[in-house]
């Protein structure tokens, strides 16, 4: 029988080595898998690179890691805000690198990377510093860059219900990137409120099919 | 005429007159979250908000929030009916497939060109994109809503950008306290003018030289 | 008030110039906006590219057009059928031009078009005849080649329901391209079994929103 | 031992075996479309089916059946409880982005590089892709299921493949009705072979030279 639930988050991350590559959902507060981000923490991994929207707010999500300098590397679109002062601080130091990019061409990368689409061509970032070093073309009459898939060896997602097939179902705009980063994680670990039973999820409503989904996990509300 | 430069809510309540019933439009952060507040009660405007909300309706009363649904500026909002979620791939390509029909949005600099700056002040190191360059190149109609100069007095409207550019070519339209402005191939068209002001004045605070629009107008506030 | 509802299918389709672009949804006869087709036929405009993953079985879908030397091109993944002897017949006469794409390849330049995406870099086709004459790349290790954007003037999509705003919700797999060919079209045709009041539509189950929407017509089931 | 060659039915019964709980398969036309009849009734296995049903189950009965569930081949079928449907887009990046576990399919010609041959017979003018090319290239595993030869005896396994290619080195085992072989980077290792077979025997309606795995059994069907 598949079941691809683990009754611990801490079972759930703890292969995760050094220096992986992790995809972070989450847009704001909205979506972000909090609890396998403090399971991370706990698990200690080293030089992690992290792939998520924004770097985390005041010292929560992913700047608990940054605080403690476990992410060598940020990709992110909105690593400026008053409260990411804990990214802010590092970076400044010197101690984090940053891969600023186009919100868009951000969540299009990682789709790429889910979809065995290695690169596309896109207009965003034309003429800006998003550019520099990126090939650059006119096709169909629209001038565009050349950007790369984006893959994660880990994606932490948080969902709404989860099957034991790791299908998901969201919550609102909790949604965000959770989708497109559980196709580009190598191992995709989802986050749920709730467990259910299998064909309890309405197949027409499936957001994430369980093909995405390696591990569950249902969070414990501490 | 009394001289009366526009207030932000002015500005606002300007543009919402551009919009009409069936729009899909973006707001961007600034004077353009004023703008929802002035359009008619009848109109059906449709609100993207770019981490995958098509039908943001307003800030979510106390005790209603879900902290699963919040604008891009991360407050607890609402949705209308008829409104719907996408993950964000697809509501970028909302954007960057031309789908949405007007973005309003903030501006540092915009150069005759209708390259706009938008997103990092100029020299400084760390700075926020967010959605702002797909969605300056993806919408169909780029509003952008300013003052017509900084604070310290500086010049928005220039010959060229040097500022970090959002993106080439990409405005329509400039709404500022003294000017409505369209941004063409012949260049700016001054179309409108706030109270009192003379085209003199205004070109004095704009660096590319005004056109004049053969129906200019005062602004009706 | 926006209502995108169309009373006539004949009325939905009578823009529809010679030389147009049209992308039409369906797989086998899942999903197929059999009325809209019939609409066109009775319309009449001529020189059409079809968009189509397959050129319709006997006489029925776009074979009928097909027989009537409307369609001057078909971009398909799969033309040669024992019931698509309509196509095969009309191809052989050399009345009618053929794009062979792969069935992911097709869907993926469908989506870019309608996601503002360019061109991209695929490995599918490689080393195959569907390669001559493009670009080839190794990316990220892997051997690819550039696939451009598929758009369409008209999109005819059939769908479950709708509400006047143009949002959708299919059966089954009867979604198959209606999705991405919604996002591609400049303007697309929804045929669907039921318009259902605004608000009715659970926003979490909506697969295609209004914004990808023009039209919106009933099926007659005549 | 009794010369045997494995029958259609056996074939997929031998591949069935290659099979477990959670693999995700996609079955092509021809003997892949018989494997499902001899998996294990407890084994959980996930059918992907090209048109966007991921946990595709039996063909309907007369009278359930539904114009929008259907195979790749156009017959209604079923969805089993934890299955969901997606858009043709979505389907193919399960494909290309290598979530799916096996693909089982048909070939024409499969050459010692693990390059496969089977859209197209040589020489003709039209035919159809449909996923062949996309699936080829995007599931972890590519089994082919096969005649040895042609009906006229034409050797399938051959050094280089002279029909149109579906995808370059992308088949990892080759099942046929006389011998199990492995796609290699050492070459093409013979593991299992029809009952009363010999290894020259399969040799000899085989182009590329075989290497004996140290296992070499008898197919047990």
């Amino acid at each position: 029988m598949i079941n691809k639930t683990f009754d611990s988050i801490d079972d759930a991350v703890a292969d995760i080595a050094d220096g992986s590559t992790i995809l972070f959902g989450g847009f704001g507060g909205a979506g972000v898998a909090y609890e396998s981000i403090l399971a991370l923490y706990r698990q200690g991994a080293k030089n992690i690179i992290g792939v998520s929207n924004n770097p985390g707010y005041e010292h929560e999500g992913i700047a608990k890691l940054i605080l403690h300098d476990r992410l060598s590397k940020l990709m992110c679109s909105f690593p400026n805000n008053k409260q990411s002062y804990v990214f802010i601080e590092k970076y400044n130091q010197g101690k984090i690198d940053l891969e600023l990019i186009p919100q868009g061409t951000f969540a299009e990368r990682i789709r790429a990377g889910g979809a065995g689409i290695e690169a596309f061509f896109t207009p965003t970032g034309v003429g800006t510093e998003v550019a520099i070093g990126k090939e650059e073309r006119e096709i169909n009459g629209v001038t565009c860059i050349l950007e790369k898939a984006i893959r994660g060896d880990y994606a932490f997602v948080k969902a709404k219900k989860a099957d034991r097939w790791g299908n998901l179902v969201y919550n609102k705009s909790g949604r965000n990137f959770n989708p497109v980063m559980a196709m580009a994680g190598k191992i995709t670990i989802a986050e749920v409120d709730e467990i259910v039973e299998i064909g309890e999820l309405d197949p027409e409503t499936i957001v994430t099919p369980g093909i995405f989904v390696q591990r569950i996990v249902k969070r414990s509300g501490l | 005429m009394e001289k009366r430069k526009l207030t932000r809510e002015q500005i606002a309540q300007r543009i919402a007159r551009d919009l009409q019933t069936g729009d899909i439009v973006n707001i961007g952060i600034g004077i353009p979250v004023l703008v929802s507040n002035y359009v008619a009660s009848d109109a059906e405007i449709i609100y993207h908000s770019e981490q995958g909300v098509l039908g943001m309706g307003k800030k979510a009363k106390p005790g209603e929030e879900d902290p699963d649904l919040v604008n891009a500026s991360k407050e607890p909002v609402t949705l209308v009916p008829g409104g719907s979620y996408s993950h964000s791939a697809d509501s970028f390509a909302m954007a960057r497939g031309k789908h949405i029909d007007v973005a309003i949005l903030g501006g540092m600099q915009v150069s005759e060109k209708g390259d706009l700056a938008n997103w990092k002040v100029k020299g400084v190191k760390l700075g926020s994109i967010g959605g702002a360059m797909d969605i300056a190149i993806g919408a169909k109609k780029i509003f952008i809503a300013m003052t017509h100069t900084s604070k310290s007095g500086e010049i928005k409207i220039v010959n060229q950008l040097d500022y970090p550019v959002t993106a080439l070519h990409c405005v329509n339209r400039i709404y500022t306290d003294l000017a409505v402005i369209d941004v063409t191939r012949d260049g700016l068209i001054l179309k409108e003018i706030a109270p009192g002001f003379t085209i003199e004045e205004v070109q004095e605070v704009t660096e590319p030289k005004l056109i004049k629009a053969e129906d200019l107008k005062v602004i009706e506030v």
